[in-house]
C-alpha cells in the first residue's frame, strides 16, 4: 500500500444523495463508529420535506453531515472537508459548501445523462469532467455497477442489490478514516435478522467498499483522527429526541409518577411519542390523540388523576394548544408541553430547524397567563432540561414549556449517561391519602405558591376546579375584583419563584468586564460558543452567556449584563429574545439573526461580531 | 371496574356549598337531582366520582355536586376525561355536556371517544339552543329557528345525535328527559353499568330562549303520542297501549293495537345495531314517535381502559430505576476507562 | 311644589337591583332619554355571568352606571351621586362607590327578611333602618307594592304585575331629572306590540313612578343637567358593539367588497354576530360555525374568493383561531379578527373587561408572524377602528386584529354618525378578470409589498397558494434558505409599512415637553384622558398619548417619546404594551396596572401618578 | 350550478410545472390521474373549479392540477372550502382530503359539513395510515396495528367513514379504490352532479407505510370475493356472477347464484338510506364483501348554498351606501342644529 496517513484534529464529512439511497444510515452508522472509536461527533441530517421526493432531483436530495474530531466538537461544522455525492443532484446542492481543496467522492453511475438532465444539468456538462471541480480533490468511482457486482453471488433482485450501494460507500469512508467494519456488521445482522441474502449482501458491499478503498488506491492517503480525550464514564450516542424522551421518562421514573403522553405526530416532534411508546413497562400510557387539543387535554386529565401528563408538538400544533395551556395554568396542575420547533410561520418549513416560537410561548395565550419557559442548549442537554421540565412542573404545580428544535431533535453527539443516582431528587404535590387534621383547601398555597392537589379517589377532599376565575384558598369561582388581581399577581409571582430554584447564570466565556457580551439561548449554543472561542483565540475578549432558562429569568442575569454596552443576541428568528433582553433590561442589544431554517455557521456569527467591533 | 369497599353515602351528602346558579324553572335542576339519586345507588364510593364539564349551562353541573369535578374549557371535557379515566381506571368518571358543548366545538373528541370506548358516561344535555351565551342556534336547532344569530332563520340542518352516535360506532346510546326522573335514574344507571362509553342525550328545557322545545314529548296530554320508552325484550308500544310500531321491511310503521294483541310489533333488541338506527332515524319522520330507553347497548367490545391496563400490566416492569439505566445504555453504549 | 331645583354639570346614577328585575333597560332607557335630550353620556352595563343567577343574592345584583353631563363625558364616573337600590344585596354590593352624601332610592320591598338573609345581612340589621346610611340622603318607598296597585286595573298576573317595578322607578328617576317619558313610552308600545296589557301596564307604571315623585314630597329636589353644547349634526347612542358591526358592514360598502362573517359566539362578542346577521340584504354571509377554527377558516375562504373575511371572538376563541392566523399571513389575504376582550386567562371573567389579550395579538402565533393590530379607544371609535381594519387588510392584503373589549362592547355613548360619504375610500386588489397583459405571478408585489389576489374563476390565473413557505413572486413552494429569509422580512416589512399610511400620533393633552407622560391603548381613553385633564387643571403638565395603532406603532411616536424621563404606561392588565414601549424605545416606563375586572377609575389614575410625581 | 359557457380543455391542460413529489408507486398518481381525465368532461370551465387541501400527502394534490387550489392547514380544508363555496357558489369547490386530515384533526368540520350539506365534493384518501409524517396509525388503521406509535399495537378501534357519513346525515356518500381507474371517473363524476356535499371514500395504498393494506381488493385474484360494486336498481352480485347478498330481515348474507338467477337478492337504491347504513356495516363483518359504488344518494335536501344564496336575494338591497346610511340612523337618531 502506497497511501499514507494524514493526522486531522477534526474532520466534517457530507454525506449526500438522492433521498432513496440510504444515506442517512450511512451517515448514521460513520457516526455510531466514529463514537464508539472514541471521537467526538456532531451530527446534521437534512432530508426533504417529502417522504419520496423524485428521483434524482434537486429537492429529492438527502443529506448527512457529520464533523468528527478528537477533542469536543460543538457543532456539524460550517463546511466539508469530505463530500460524498452518489448523484449528480447531490453534488450541486451541497458544492458550496465544500472547502477548498476538499475532497469529493463521487458515484460515476449518478452522473449519467439521466442524472444530469434531472439536477438540470446540460449532459454535455459533467461536472465530473468539464473541469469545473479543479479547486478540489475528485475521486470517482462506478459505485452502483461495483456494489451490483459484488453482491451478485446473493442473487437479490436488480433494486433490491442497487440499495446495498449506501454499504458500499459506508465501507469505503471506512477505509479512508481507518475504521471497524464491526459495528456496522452487526447491525445489519440484526436489522436483516429475518432476511438473510440481504444481510449478507449488505455485509458483502460493506466489505467490498472497504476493499476497494485499500486496493484500488484511489485515494491519495489516510485519515486519522485520534479518540477525544473523555472522562470516564460510560458513554453512547444521542440524539435531541431521544434524549427528550429519555429525561422525560428518567423523572417519572425518579419522582415515581408515571407518564401519560397525550399528542398527536407532527414533524419534527414525533420521535418523542415514538420513543415513549416503547416504554409502556414504566407505566407509561402513550395516547396518540385525535388532534393536538385533545393531545393536551388528556394530559392535563391525566395529571389532574395524580399521573405526569405531558404533550408534545411543534409549532402550529402549540398554537392549537394555547387554550388549554391557559386552564392548566388556572387548575395549577403539573403540565410539560414540548414544543420542537421548525421554520414557521403557519406550514412553514416543517423539516427545517428554526428559534421562532419563543415569543409564542412566552406571551402566546389570552389573559394574564405566565408560563415557565426552558430550552435545550445541545442534543444531550435535551435530556437535562426535559428532566428539568419535569421535576418544575411537578414541585411548582405549573405547565411547563420546554423548547427543543428540528436541529437538536435529529442531531446526535456522544453523551456520557448519567443514571438516575445522579440526577436530582423530584418531589411533587399530590395529595393521596385522606388526611384528617385540618380542613382541604384547593387553592391553599405552600411557601413557594404551588398548591397541594387532592387527586380524585381521596376520601373527605371532594372538590370542584375549573378554568374560571377561582377565589384564592378556597378555589370556589370568584368574581370578585379585588381577588382576581391578586390571583393574577399570585400566578404571576408563582411563576417567577421558579427561579430561586434554579442555578444561577455562569458566562460560558469571558465574564462581566469583557468587551463585549453574545448572548444566546437553545441550540444555537455549539455555534455561539465555538464563534466566541475562536474570536478570544483571535485576541477579541467577547463573553457569552448561553440561557437555557428563559421565564423566569435566572435572578442573577441583570447583574451581569449591567457592565456591558455591547451586547449582541444571536438567535434563528427575526427576533425574538432580544425583545426580553431589552425590555426587562433597558440594553440597546443587537440581534444577530437567521432565518433560513438552518443552524448558523461558526463563520456567520463571527463575521458579523467583529464587523461591529471593529 | 368497582372499587372493592364502598362507603355508604346519601344525596344529601353530595350537596355543595355552592349556591345554584341555573334559571328557575331550568330542566338543568331535574337532572342534577336524578343525579344525586343515583349515585347513592351505584357500586362506588363518593370519592371516587368525577364530573368533568365543558363550557355552558349545563357545564356548571359539577359545582353542585359534592364528589370530584372539573369544569373545564369549552368543548373539551371528552378528552380531558379520557386521560383521566385511562389514568385512573378504578375511578367513575361522568362527562357533563351540551349540545353545544359536546356537538358544536366538542364534536370531533365526542366521535373519537365514542370509537375509542373507554369506560366513561357522557350525559349530553340538549336543549337545542346555546343558554349560557344567551340564545344562538346549536348544531341540534332545527332548521328555519330564529334566534339572536339567525334572525331570519338558520339554513343549517341539526344533527341526529342518536344516528352521529352509533355512526361513531358508540357501544351504549341512550335519551331520556328531563321531566322523568324515573326514567333518567333507570337510565343514568343503566349507563354506569355498561362497560365502555355511554352516551346518554337527555332532552332539557331551557325555559328563557328555548321554551318548550320538547313540550309535546313532555306534557302529559300529548306525551303518550309524541314518545316512546323502549325496553330490551319488549314491544314497541306507545299511545297509553293503543299503538305500536312494526317494521315492515326496513321501515317502521305505526299500527294500531287491538286487544291488548302485540304480536307482530318489533320487539326491541337493545343489541340490534341496525334496529338501532332505524330507531335513530324516527328523528326524521313526524309520524313516527320519538324513542326513549337505551336505544343501543353493546357490551361485547372491550373498554379502551381496559386494553391500555391489559397492555401495562404485560410489560409492567418492577424495578424501573434498574430498568431506566439499562435503557439508557442499551443502545451501542461504550465505556471509557 | 315645593321641591326646588339643582344645577348639576354631570351626575353619575347607578341603577341595581336583582338581575331578573329588569335594571339593564331601565339604564338603557334612562341613558337614551337623556341623550335624545341632549347630554353627553357614558355607560357602563355590569351583569353577572349567570344567565339568571339565583333571585335576591349578592352575585345575583345587576347594575348600569350611567354618567350625563352638560359637557363633554368621557367615562362612566367612578362613583355614584345616586344609587337605586331595588334589593338588599343590590346596595350591599354598591354602596362603596356611593359618594358622600349620596342619594339612596331603595325598594322597602326588596329588604324584607327573606331579602336581607338572601343579601347575607343579618334580619335584624336592615341597613334602611339601623343607622348605617346616615351619611347618606336615604329615600325609600314601597315600589314593588306600589307598582302592582298601579297596574292592577289592567289584571296581569302578580309576576307579570310586579316585573313593572322597573319601570315604575324609571318613572320615578325621570321625575328626579325633569326627563321627558315620550320616548319610554314609545319604546314600550313598540316592545310590547303584541302584547297590550302589558305594554299598557308597563306605561302606567311608568307614569305612576313619575307621578309618585312629583306628589309623595319625598324629594327635596330636582336635579337639572343642561343639554351639552354638541355640533350641528345627526346623532345617536351606540355601544362599542354596534359601532363595531356598523363600522365592518359600512367599510363592506363602500368598498363593494361584501362580508364573510365565520365566527363562534362567546361573550362579550356575540352582539356583533348578532348585529351584522341582521343585515343579508347588504350580500351578507354570516356563518356561525361549529368552532373558531372553522370560523376564521370559512372566513379565510370566503377571502381566497374574493370576499371580505372577517371573524369574531374573544380571548379563549382567539387562542383557537392562532394557528389559521398564520396560514393568512402566509396567504397574504385580507382578514380581520376582532377580539372582544374579556377578563383571563382561561375562561377567566366572561362578563368583564379586561386588555389581557394585547400580548396574544402581537406574538401569539408560531414563527415569525407579524399581525396588524389596532384598538378603539371609545365604544364610538369602534365604528371609525373596525372601519380601519377593513381598510388596512383589504389595502394591504394581510390580516388585521382589532381590538376592542367588555367595557366598550357594552358600553354606550352619544356618536355624531358618519355616513359613508365622509369615510375614507377603500381600495381592494382582488383580480377578478383576465388580463392579457403580463403572466400572473401570485407573489409579485407592489410598491407597500401587498400583492394581487386573482380569484377562483378568473381564466388563466389558475394558481395554487397554501401554508408552506413559498417563493417570492411565483409563489412555488421553496425551501430554499435565502428565500425562507427574505420571504420572513418581506411580511415583516408589508406590516411596517402600514405605518406609512396611518394618521401620525398627537398628544391628547401636554406636550413633547411636558412633565411627565401617560401612555394608554384602547377602552382606558375615557379614563385617562379624564384624569390627566383634571391633573392638568390641578396644575401637573402631564402629557397623554393614547395609541389606536399598535403593531406597527405610528412612525412618529418615537420622536415624541425623546424628551420624557418619567413615561407611564396605563393598562388593564398585568403590564402588556409597556413591554412593547421599554422594548422598542429602551424608555424605563412604569406600569400603572389594574386587573380587577374593571375599568380604571379617575383617582386610581390620578393618585398613582400624584404619588409617583411627589 | 353550471357556468354558462364552459371552455374546452384537456387533461394535458391540467398539468402544472411543479413536479410530482409522492412516492413512486403511491396510489395517490393513480387518483390525480383520474381526476384530471374526468373534469374536462365536467361542465365547469377549467378556471372554476377549485381544490381545497389540507396537509399529509395526499393534500399535496392541488399543486399538480392547473386549477385554483389552496393547500391549507391540517384538517381544515373543508371548513375553508365552505367559505369558499357559500361566497362563490358558481364554482366547482373539491376538498383533497386524506384518513388523518379529515377524521382525525379535521373530523369535526368533516361531519358538520356534511350535515350542513354545502355543495362540495370530498375526495377522502384513506390508506389508514398517517404517510406524510412517516408512518403513525391513523383513526382508520385496524385495531392491534402495528405502527411507529403503537409498537405493540394500537388499542384504538378504528372508525368507519361511510357509517360515520351516515350517521352524520351525509347526502351523498360513496367509495372507490385507487386500482381502479374507471369505476373512480365514474364516481367522481356522480360526485359532481350530486347538488349537496357528497363524501368519496377513496381506498388508497400508501407502499412506503402501509404497504397493501387494500391488497385483497384490488388483487385480480381476491378482488371478485372481497369486493362487491353496487349499482342503482341492480341486485347486489359479486364473485364474477356466482354469488349475490340477500337482506333477510335486516342482515345482509352471501348466497350462491345458481344458473345466473338473481332473484330476491338485495336490489340495490340508492335512496335508501337504512339499506345504506346496512351496507356501511358490511365492514364489521369480514364474510360479506366490501362495498363500492354510491352506497347512498339523496338529493332532496337543499344544499346550504343555495339556501344561503335564497336568503341573500330576498333580501337584496339595491342601493347599499343609501341603505347602509339610513341603517346608521335608524335607531333613535336625533338632530343637533
Ligand atoms: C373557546 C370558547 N368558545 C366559545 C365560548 C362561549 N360559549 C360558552 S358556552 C357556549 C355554548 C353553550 O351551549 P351548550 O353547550 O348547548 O350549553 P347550554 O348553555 O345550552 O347548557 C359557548 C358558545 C367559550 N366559553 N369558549
Ligand atoms: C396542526 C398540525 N398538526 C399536525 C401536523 C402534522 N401532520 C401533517 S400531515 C399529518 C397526517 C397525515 O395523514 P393523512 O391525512 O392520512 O394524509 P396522508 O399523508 O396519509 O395522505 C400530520 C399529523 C400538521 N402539519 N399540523
Ligand atoms: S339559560 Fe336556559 S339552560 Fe341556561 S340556566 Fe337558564 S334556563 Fe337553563
Ligand atoms: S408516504 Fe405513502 S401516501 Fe405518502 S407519498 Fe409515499 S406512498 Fe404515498
Ligand atoms: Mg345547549
Ligand atoms: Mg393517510
Amino acid at each position: 500500500m502506497s497511501e499514507t496517513t494524514k493526522r486531522e484534529q477534526h474532520v466534517v464529512i457530507k454525506f449526500a444523495g438522492d433521498s432513496g439511497d440510504g444515506v442517512q444510515l450511512t451517515g448514521t452508522q460513520f457516526a455510531e463508529t466514529s463514537a464508539l472509536f472514541g471521537n467526538d461527533i456532531a451530527t446534521f441530517p437534512d432530508f426533504p420535506a417529502e417522504i419520496r421526493a423524485p428521483i434524482g432531483t434537486l429537492p429529492g436530495v438527502s443529506g448527512f453531515q457529520l464533523h468528527i474530531g478528537d477533542n469536543e466538537i460543538l457543532t456539524p461544522g460550517d463546511t466539508y472537508d469530505v463530500l460524498v455525492a452518489l448523484n449528480a443532484a447531490a453534488l450541486k446542492v451541497n458544492l458550496k459548501f465544500l472547502k477548498p481543496n476538499g475532497i469529493i467522492i463521487a458515484n460515476n453511475d449518478g452522473f449519467d445523462d439521466k442524472n444530469l438532465r434531472l439536477a438540470k444539468i446540460d449532459e454535455n456538462d459533467n461536472p465530473l469532467h468539464n473541469g469545473s471541480l479543479d479547486a478540489y480533490q475528485v475521486f470517482t468511482a462506478d459505485i452502483t455497477k461495483l456494489t451490483k457486482l459484488a453482491v451478485a453471488e446473493f442473487g437479490l433482485g436488480n433494486k433490491e442489490a442497487e440499495r446495498c450501494k449506501n454499504m458500499y460507500v459506508l465501507g469505503l469512508v471506512y477505509w479512508l478514516f481507518d475504521r471497524n467494519l464491526q459495528h456496522s456488521i452487526d447491525f445489519i445482522e440484526k436489522q436483516f435478522s429475518k432476511k438473510e441474502l440481504v444481510a449478507k449482501s449488505n455485509i458483502k458491499a460493506l466489505q467490498a467498499g472497504y476493499h476497494f478503498g485499500e486496493t484500488s488506491e484511489m485515494f491519495g492517503n489516510r485519515f486519522e483522527i485520534a479518540a477525544a480525550v473523555y472522562k470516564k464514564g460510560t458513554y453512547r450516542s444521542i440524539n435531541g429526541n431521544q434524549a427528550t424522551a429519555l429525561g422525560l421518562l428518567g423523572a417519572s421514573v425518579k419522582s415515581g409518577i408515571p407518564i401519560f403522553l397525550g399528542t398527536y405526530p407532527i414533524t419534527p416532534a414525533s420521535d418523542i411519542l415514538h420513543e415513549l411508546s416503547k416504554h409502556k413497562g414504566f407505566d407509561l400510557i402513550s395516547f396518540q390523540a385525535e388532534d393536538e387539543i385533545a393531545g393536551i387535554c388528556s394530559a392535563i386529565g391525566a395529571s389532574y388523576g395524580g399521573r405526569l401528563g405531558v404533550t408534545t408538538s411543534s409549532g402550529p400544533g402549540i398554537a392549537l394548544k394555547t387554550e388549554a395551556i391557559g386552564l392548566a395554568t388556572m387548575l395549577e396542575l403539573p403540565l410539560v408541553i414540548c414544543n420542537i420547533q421548525r421554520g414557521g410561520p403557519s406550514t412553514g418549513l416543517p423539516t427545517k430547524t428554526e428559534q421562532s416560537d419563543l415569543l409564542q410561548a412566552l406571551y402566546g395565550r389570552n389573559g394574564e397567563c405566565p408560563l415557565v419557559v426552558i430550552a435545550a442548549s445541545t442534543p444531550a442537554d435535551c435530556y437535562e432540561m426535559s428532566y428539568m421540565a419535569v421535576k418544575i412542573a411537578l414541585e411548582h404545580t405549573v405547565p411547563v414549556m420546554f423548547l427543543s428544535d428540528g436541529y437538536l431533535a435529529n442531531g446526535a453527539q456522544p453523551w456520557m449517561i448519567k443514571t438516575l443516582d445522579e440526577m436530582p431528587e423530584i418531589s411533587s404535590h399530590f395529595i393521596r391519602q385522606a388526611n384528617d387534621s385540618k380542613e382541604y383547601q384547593p387553592y391553599a398555597r405552600n411557601a413557594d405558591l404551588s398548591r397541594e392537589h387532592a387527586v380524585p379517589g381521596t376520601p373527605g377532599m371532594e372538590h370542584r376546579i375549573g378554568g374560571l376565575e377561582k377565589e384564592n384558598i378556597t378555589g370556589n369561582i370568584s368574581y370578585d375584583a379585588a381577588n382576581h388581581e391578586l390571583m393574577v399577581k399570585l400566578r404571576a409571582q408563582k411563576v417567577l419563584n421558579v427561579a430561586d430554584t434554579l442555578p444561577l447564570q455562569t458566562f460560558e466565556h469571558g465574564n462581566k468586564d469583557s468587551k463585549a457580551l453574545i448572548i444566546g439561548w437553545g441550540s444555537t449554543f455549539g455555534s455561539i460558543s465555538t464563534a466566541v472561542k475562536e474570536l478570544r483565540e483571535e485576541g477579541l475578549d467577547i463573553a457569552h452567556i448561553h440561557l437555557k432558562y428563559i421565564n423566569p429569568l435566572p435572578s442573577n442575569l441583570g447583574e451581569m449584563l449591567q457592565n456591558f454596552d455591547k451586547v449582541f443576541v444571536a438567535e434563528l428568528n427575526n427576533g425574538q429574545l432580544i425583545r426580553l433582553i431589552r425590555d426587562k433590561f433597558l440594553k440597546d442589544a443587537q440581534g444577530i439573526n437567521k432565518i433560513q431554517g438552518q443552524p448558523f455557521q461558526i463563520t456567520e456569527i463571527k463575521d458579523i461580531i467583529k464587523h461591529n467591533l471593529q | 371496574m368497582e372499587t372493592a369497599h364502598k362507603t355508604i353515602f346519601t344525596s344529601k351528602d353530595l350537596e355543595t356549598d355552592q349556591e345554584v346558579r341555573w334559571c328557575p324553572g331550568c330542566g338543568d335542576y331535574a337532572i342534577l337531582n336524578s343525579l344525586k339519586k343515583v349515585l347513592p345507588e351505584l357500586d362506588h364510593s363518593k370519592e371516587d366520582f368525577v364530573f368533568v364539564s365543558g363550557i355552558g349551562c349545563s357545564s356548571r353541573l359539577p359545582y353542585y355536586m359534592d364528589t370530584y369535578g372539573m369544569h373545564s374549557i369549552h368543548g373539551r371535557a371528552t378528552a380531558i376525561a379520557l386521560g383521566l379515566k385511562t389514568s385512573r381506571p378504578e375511578l367513575s368518571v361522568w362527562v357533563i355536556t351540551g349540545d353545544g358543548d359536546a356537538l358544536s366545538i366538542g364534536g370531533n373528541h365526542l366521535i373519537h371517544t365514542l370509537r375509542r370506548n373507554p369506560n366513561l358516561n357522557i350525559l349530553l344535555f340538549n336543549n337545542q339552543i346555546y343558554g349560557l351565551t344567551k340564545g344562538q342556534y346549536s348544531p341540534t336547532s332545527e332548521i328555519g329557528k330564529i334566534t339572536k344569530s339567525s334572525p331570519i332563520g338558520t339554513v343549517d340542518s341539526p344533527f341526529n345525535p342518536i344516528a352521529l352516535a352509533l355512526g361513531s360506532n358508540g357501544t351504549f346510546v341512550a335519551r331520556t328527559l328531563d321531566r322523568d326522573p324515573k326514567h333518567q335514574q333507570e337510565i343514568y344507571k343503566r349507563a354506569y353499568h355498561h362497560s365502555g362509553c355511554s352516551l346518554v342525550e337527555v332532552y332539557q328545557n331551557c325555559n328563557v330562549f328555548n321554551d318548550g322545545a320538547f313540550e309535546i314529548m313532555t306534557e302529559k296530554d300529548s306525551k303518550p303520542f309524541t314518545t316512546i320508552f323502549v325496553e330490551h325484550g319488549k314491544p314497541l308500544v306507545f299511545a297509553n297501549g293503543t299503538k305500536g310500531i312494526v317494521l315492515e321491511g326496513l321501515k317502521a310503521k305505526v299500527v294500531d293495537i287491538i286487544n291488548g294483541n302485540t304480536e307482530g310489533l318489533w320487539i326491541h333488541d337493545e343489541s340490534d345495531s341496525m334496529k338501532a338506527y332505524i330507531l335513530s332515524r324516527f328523528f326524521d319522520n313526524d309520524e313516527l314517535p320519538r324513542p326513549f330507553g337505551v336505544l343501543y347497548a353493546d357490551a361485547s367490545k372491550p373498554s379502551l381502559d381496559g386494553l391500555i391496563q391489559a397492555q401495562l400490566k404485560e410489560k409492567r416492569i418492577d424495578n424501573k430505576t434498574l430498568a431506566f439505566n439499562d435503557l439508557l445504555k442499551s443502545k451501542n453504549s461504550w465505556e471509557v476507562q
